[in-house]
């Protein structure tokens, strides 16, 4: 531990206060305590930077580039603007490392991770940042290419900055969860590791986000912030244990199923039989869970699992936030073949957008620029009436060629029903 | 025929009503307590005070000769009280104040060759437009779709079969003055408009026609020499909006102009919002004088919908309850790709969630 | 009656045929039993013309200017393209006339219109227009003005056509309606008889249409249709005869009454009570007018009656059709001051948009392109939230001048609570 | 320190998470059954073959040090099996697989100053971004106003007090990496860049800066002479999206640079279709180390929600049930202008109906 001049950090100090951990006392750890002198500069330096924006109100990093031997991105570099007050911090680059599908670590590995980190880097991390990396905070430009050397030996790899396919998130999902209706994390590694050169290497129009969540409570926030977003979910019938059920209506009695379940179900698909018995209807039923949030001890997700695709969900930037929306209304995710079929889904989508996306324009913008139509018959699937809320109700249409898609609507429909 | 002496219009605006209503409504105007309905096209209201009047509504030709107009009024002063007014929708209503003068009353329409209905859980008239009779821009006419679809549905409006009302809108062209409906059956042109450039010199203001293209496809063009204009057929929605303010952009086109119906305009704020209609057939040949496909769709439709809705359903709502896919499913209409929106804030329109009925 | 030359008719004969009143019976009627030569002529070139129409699938009126002496718009003139053909009807003019507010009518002067109409033009007339007109169908260029000014004469005015106010709606609501909340008569010749230069001499950017329903089932689709909405509406509770409530229930039985009435209520406020009364959430009611609608007898609107205004409704052209929105939430109709004040929200309105609406735009398509907040602001109206479905939800906003605006609020607030 | 030799980086992508997975968890994958909840914080979920683990969730700093790290990693060898996992809100999650294990390792965990909780109806750790500890754009901090609220809402993190989950997010400037929450605390600009004409030229891709702005605002300008940029500041949203491809556009403002509050952003499909936040305060001044302005709202709502809703209602779906106006009218917030709509699509958040409640 050096015995370094420490700067002033007044405000930073009042967030110690307070029954929340703090990473202020975290901070004041390192700086104070840790063995490695240089980490008590860097942090050092990084409070007198910070409590310097807490006190002016701004904020004083700026980018550059920066990128480890064969790649092209996967780090966000930052410089001080006020470097020559607050030296010591003055490259402070961040390292953006892929993490397990759903999140997985022993200890082990943990402990691997932070010596290998507190060697090269500041000793700050985050699990995780909000696209799902690991977020090793503070490197310099001396340290981040031995660092990722030495984590890339034993097994973790950078994940994406810049215009390219990024990190992929997916729920905890079938390693703990009863709603599950997919590998989430084998959907995960797929569709990413499909994709590693598009990681790697920026060049895209801009961001593509994987997102992967196990059943339409989609933990993951998917759709709202995922180009291409994968939720778990079924086809045929939810699965009704009715002692179990029976058993909850008794402990909560019928007030509080009405109340609560029953006339909370988004279709009404719902009802008390006899014997308070559940009775579904279930061509009816739209997959909104609640009746199985409610009583998963008595409703489950069907057997015939599979996945619905939606895209173009994204924040901001630059028409305004976009929901993600139903491309493939259900797919099943068993074989090999299966697997194949989503990864070359995928391909298809990045392909067309790298062709047809302006600069800095990600798929949902390009979707509301040219239409659904125009992006389905770019990548080969047919419309489905499930990917629309309602079909369109403003007349301004041209509908020259509507005898060739009824036909083919038909031509569809005789063929699924052979197939059947 | 004597030229007219030019004298200054009398500015009198819109008249009083009060001085042409019934008796028993001027006297309880705003004073009814509830109604009732003794019979297909018959309400009793029942005022505060006990009063009581019967309606009687009659469904006639939207466009009337006065010989027609007569008979109605002869109607009127014999069976009824003398007084009537038109619905919105050109139905005719006659009262009486008393129950005995109902029955007679209704006999004498139905007499007559009017038809009475289209009241509560009906099929209202359907209410149309000008067309081929007398507007410059018609696709189709409007008084003969009307009344080959009327005799169609005539037992629907003389009875309540229908889960809620049922309100049925016409338009000859894709201005649709006729407004949306329950079912809206509107014109519908699929091919770019046939410019003849030799009269767009002297009929058209050349500026405000390419302003009013709603896609922007009108540009101001030379042709051969002449100031024109031209199309860019690629943009062109086919919307003949161009058409009325410059006729030289013939829209209008013996195969090319068609029908479609659109399903679930529903304007009331009865239990949802009002909504707008939405698009579920098109294609459809506008084919005179009986427009047999577009009437079978109309009706397939209700079919479904008496079928498969609740009590109290209008359309869109029935619709909404069992989802989209399923209306395709159960009329078998084909879902295709102009049924996903692409016009502004298209984005609404598409299936943001995992709600899906399989 | 002329011995004429008919033009044959084979399609329109077929017209003839089912059950529904036949306009071509109406028509040959004319033609051929109508003592005056003039109109037997004109239904024969008309039917020749509306055949020729039904064959080829094209119609073949152009318009024109005509006008009345004094005024510049009322009439559709119309020029047949084929009049060498059907010279008959070569020139077919429709002459819009304003009815009384709900459209009532003697048969005295029914017929006294028909008479004059016989007189002077073609015998068809349609009871109304989509607008609400009276059109008189068919004069021509020596008929019109005559026709014009004998009905003028004993009171009948012409309404609007072209880029003016134009003729207003209005529902039969209090004269035999029981779900009225105003005096839709009073409403209607208020608004559009202040405003009869408008009507009569079209110098606005486009049409402007008033449509007055007396409560929200809105059986004049003034919602969807008009610049000007008026729907009456309640502002206290909705007022239940608890005794006819529980004889409907005793008739319909609980379950019925639970389907039909209590689950169905748009925003769930309404239970079933100790011994089957009504029990009503007022605070949550929304007005939807479900429950009376069903049961009439039993559930009526509120006694502290008025109107809510919407504005901007219509249709398609140029942008897609546009229901209207929400600009006053409330307002008594009831003193001669409350009849004033409409009238001037309706003057501001049409004045601002003659100042500021660009060439051939509706109200609504003004407000869609400078924004619902500059309309407000250029009329002289608060912002309320029941203006709005939801707040923004893009942040894209600049939000300077919050302060002030908040201040406005609780300055509003304050003084609604002391005049209270 | 040596130079790295330049090897080629193996590209092994993300890897296979089944190696670091708890031993019960990977032999039940996809087989579990139901869960139950104890207490705040803890879940047992049980397999289909009877096997059970507990899980309990730990709020921390998100940003942590190595020696926080690894007093987190002792507690998980000594209490719990050795294994963990971070959930997306960055709390960690230790596992047990027998009851008895269940409560000392909870009483570690705090013992240790962390906090246990965030499951079912309680208020979930806020998710943030990186501010000014690390981000170029950022309007504000992130850990910070994180760890200031949460010391307010350690309460409602510790408990089930609330009718459903809420999760709230906190961002660092308009481009919101934190996404939408129930509550959404984010950075809103009120007045458009300043520009540095100076660095101009040398550091921005001009025709890529103008191309960023959502209204088209910026156009290329020479200022003294040199090539720049001019902003119209009427036109300008002041949504800073021009500052990151162009930092001499300074947005950020130590006074004018405030936050603003968004609820209702409700990403699930349970019961209703996800939906998008919705501005309802905004001029909150940018207050650090504390930001009490910003807490003090957030906790406004968070009573007036835990006083309103039903039980499983969000709080979406709560101000859906009670209306916009009485949102307003029970937190004392105010309405103004700024909450109606004027971006792309408007419309559809105006009341186009007269659903009103007085
Ligand atoms: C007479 C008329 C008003 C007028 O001034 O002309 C009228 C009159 C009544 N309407 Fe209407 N409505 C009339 C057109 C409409 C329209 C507009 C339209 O037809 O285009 C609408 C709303 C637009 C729409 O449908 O989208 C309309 C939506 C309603 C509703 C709401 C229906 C719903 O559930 O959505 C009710 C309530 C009900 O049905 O119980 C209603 C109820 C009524 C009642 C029962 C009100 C009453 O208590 O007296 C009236 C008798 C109706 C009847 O004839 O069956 N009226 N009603 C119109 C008759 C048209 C016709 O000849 O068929
Ligand atoms: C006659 C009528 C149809 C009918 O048979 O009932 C009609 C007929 C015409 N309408 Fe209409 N509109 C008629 C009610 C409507 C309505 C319904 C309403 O007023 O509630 C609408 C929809 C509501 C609205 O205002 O948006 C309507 C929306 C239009 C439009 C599109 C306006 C828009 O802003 O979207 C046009 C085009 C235009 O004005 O440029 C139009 C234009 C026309 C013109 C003048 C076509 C033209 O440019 O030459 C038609 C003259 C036909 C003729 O030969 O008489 N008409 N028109 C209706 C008027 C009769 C009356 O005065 O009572
Ligand atoms: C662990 C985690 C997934 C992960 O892979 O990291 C997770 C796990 C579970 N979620 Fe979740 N959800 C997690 C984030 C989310 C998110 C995303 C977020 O927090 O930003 C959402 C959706 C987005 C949103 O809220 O808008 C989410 C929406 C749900 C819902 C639907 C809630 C609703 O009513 O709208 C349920 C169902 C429920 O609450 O009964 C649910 C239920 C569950 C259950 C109970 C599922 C189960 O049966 O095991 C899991 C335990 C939750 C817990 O910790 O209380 N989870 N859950 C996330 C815990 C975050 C945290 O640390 O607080
Ligand atoms: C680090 C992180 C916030 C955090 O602390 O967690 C972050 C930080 C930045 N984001 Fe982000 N974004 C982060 C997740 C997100 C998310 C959430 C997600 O991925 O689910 C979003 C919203 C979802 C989406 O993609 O729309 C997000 C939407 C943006 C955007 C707007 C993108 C858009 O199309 O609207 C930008 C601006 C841009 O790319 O030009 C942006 C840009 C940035 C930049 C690179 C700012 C810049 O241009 O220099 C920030 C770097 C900060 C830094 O110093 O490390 N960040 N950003 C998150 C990434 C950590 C990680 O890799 O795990
Ligand atoms: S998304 Fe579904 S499967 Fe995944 S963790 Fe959440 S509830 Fe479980
Ligand atoms: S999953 Fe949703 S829609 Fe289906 S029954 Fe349960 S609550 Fe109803
Ligand atoms: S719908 Fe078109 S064709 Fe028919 S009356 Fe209106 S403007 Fe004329
Ligand atoms: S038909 Fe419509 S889209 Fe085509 S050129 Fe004319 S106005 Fe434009
Ligand atoms: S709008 Fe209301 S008041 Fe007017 S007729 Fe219809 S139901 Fe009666
Ligand atoms: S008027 Fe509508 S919202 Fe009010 S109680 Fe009746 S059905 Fe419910
Ligand atoms: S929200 Fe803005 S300031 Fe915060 S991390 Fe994201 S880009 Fe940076
Ligand atoms: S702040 Fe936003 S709106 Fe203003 S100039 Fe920059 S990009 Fe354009």
């Amino acid at each position: 531990m050096a015995d370094i001049k420490k700067y002033p950090t007044p405000m930073l100090d009042v967030l110690e206060d307070g029954p929340w951990p703090s990473f202020i006392s975290g901070f004041k750890n390192l700086r104070d305590n840790h063995p490695d002198e240089r980490i008590n500069n860097v942090i050092n330096g990084l409070m007198g930077q910070l409590e310097h924006s807490y006190e002016t109100k701004m904020g004083y990093w700026k980018g550059g580039t920066i990128s480890v031997f064969g790649y092209g991105g996967g780090i966000i570099p930052r410089f001080s603007e006020v470097g020559d007050q607050f030296p010591e911090s003055r490259e402070f680059h961040t390292l953006r490392v892929q993490p397990t599908p759903g999140n997985y670590y022993t200890t082990d590995m943990m402990r691997k991770l932070a010596d290998s980190w507190e060697k090269w880097g500041s000793g700050l991390q985050t699990f995780h940042g909000q696209t799902g990396n690991i977020m090793f905070i503070g490197a310099d430009n001396d340290s981040f290419q031995h660092f990722f050397d030495e984590i890339n030996d034993y097994g973790w790899d950078l994940g994406g900055a810049g215009p390219c396919v990024r990190t992929a998130m997916s729920c905890v999902g079938g390693a703990r969860c009863e709603m599950s209706n997919c590998n989430e994390h084998a959907i995960h590694r797929h569709l990413v590791n499909s994709f590693t050169d598009d990681v790697h290497r920026p060049a895209l129009p801009y961001k593509f986000k994987f997102k992967v969540s196990g059943c339409p409570n989609d933990c993951q926030n998917a759709i709202e912030r995922a180009d291409f977003a994968v939720i778990g979910t079924w086809r045929d019938h939810k699965k009704v244990d009715q002692d179990a059920w029976k058993a909850f209506v008794a402990d909560k009695g019928v007030d509080y199923v009405m109340d609560n379940v029953i006339s909370r179900c988004t279709s009404k698909s719902l009802a008390l039989g006899e014997d308070n018995a559940l009775v579904c209807d279930e061509s009816n039923c739209v997959r909104s869970m609640h009746c199985m949030n409610v009583v998963p001890k008595a409703i489950s997700p069907g057997d015939d699992k599979g996945v619905t695709i939606l895209c173009g969900g994204k924040r901001t930037l630059k028409i305004g936030d976009l929901m993600g929306t139903v491309l493939i209304p259900f797919m099943k995710l068993e074989t090999p073949e299966d697997y194949e079929a989503i990864v070359e889904l995928a391909e298809e989508m990045v392909d067309f957008w790298a062709e047809n996306g302006l600069e800095h324009e990600r798929t949902g913008e390009m979707i509301e620029r040219i239409g659904l139509v125009n992006y389905l018959e770019g990548i080969g699937i047919d419309p489905d009436p499930n990917m629309i809320a309602q079909p369109r109700n403003v007349s301004y249409v041209r509908t020259d060629g509507w005898d060739e898609a009824a036909e083919e609507w038909f031509n569809r429909k005789r063929e699924e029903k052979a197939a059947s | 025929m004597s030229k007219p002496e030019m004298r200054e219009p009398i500015e009198s605006g819109c008249p009083d009503g009060f001085q042409y209503m019934h008796p028993t409504m001027r006297r309880n105007f705003g004073l009814w307590d509830y109604h009732e309905d003794p019979q297909p096209g018959v309400m009793v209201h029942v005022a505060k005070n006990g009063d009581k009047i019967w309606t009687v509504k009659a469904g006639t030709q939207r466009i009337l000769d006065v010989f027609t107009l007569r008979t109605l009024m002869d109607i009127a002063d014999e069976f009824a009280d003398g007084y009537i007014r038109f619905t919105i929708r050109s139905n005719i209503e006659f009262y009486v104040d008393a129950e005995e003068k109902l029955q007679p009353l209704v006999d004498a329409i139905k007499d007559k060759g009017f038809a009475v209905g289209g009241t509560r859980n009906s099929v209202a008239s359907i209410s149309h437009t000008q067309g081929w009779l007398h507007c410059d821009i018609p696709g189709t006419d409007a008084s003969g779709v009307v009344k080959a679809m009327m005799d169609e549905l005539y037992d629907e409006f003389t009875n309540w079969n229908m889960p809620n009302r049922v309100h049925i809108t016409t338009s000859c062209c894709q201005i649709n003055c006729g407004g949306q409906g329950d079912i809206a059956i509107n014109v519908q042109h699929t091919k770019p408009p046939k410019i003849d450039h030799s009269l767009v010199g002297n009929v058209c203001e050349r500026p405000s026609v390419v302003a009013r293209c709603p896609v922007a496809a009108i540009r101001p063009a030379m042709v051969d020499g002449q100031p024109s204009l031209e199309v860019d057929e690629k943009k062109c929605i086919c919307c003949g909006a161009c058409y009325p303010p410059c006729p030289p952009m013939q829209i209008n086109d013996h195969e090319f102009t068609q029908l479609a119906v659109w399903i679930g305009g529903n304007h009331s704020n009865a239990r949802g919002k009002p909504t707008f209609q939405r698009l579920v057939a098109a294609g459809i040949p506008n084919n005179p004088p009986r427009w047999p496909e577009a009437t079978a769709i109309v009706k397939k439709i209700l079919d479904c919908y008496k079928e498969g809705a609740r009590d109290w359903e209008r359309i869109n709502e029935w619709v909404e309850r069992i989802g989209w896919p399923r209306f395709f499913e159960v009329t078998g209409l084909p879902f295709t790709k102009y049924h996903i929106d692409n016009w502004r804030g298209a984005r609404a329109n598409l299936n943001s969630s995992t709600h899906i009925r399989f």
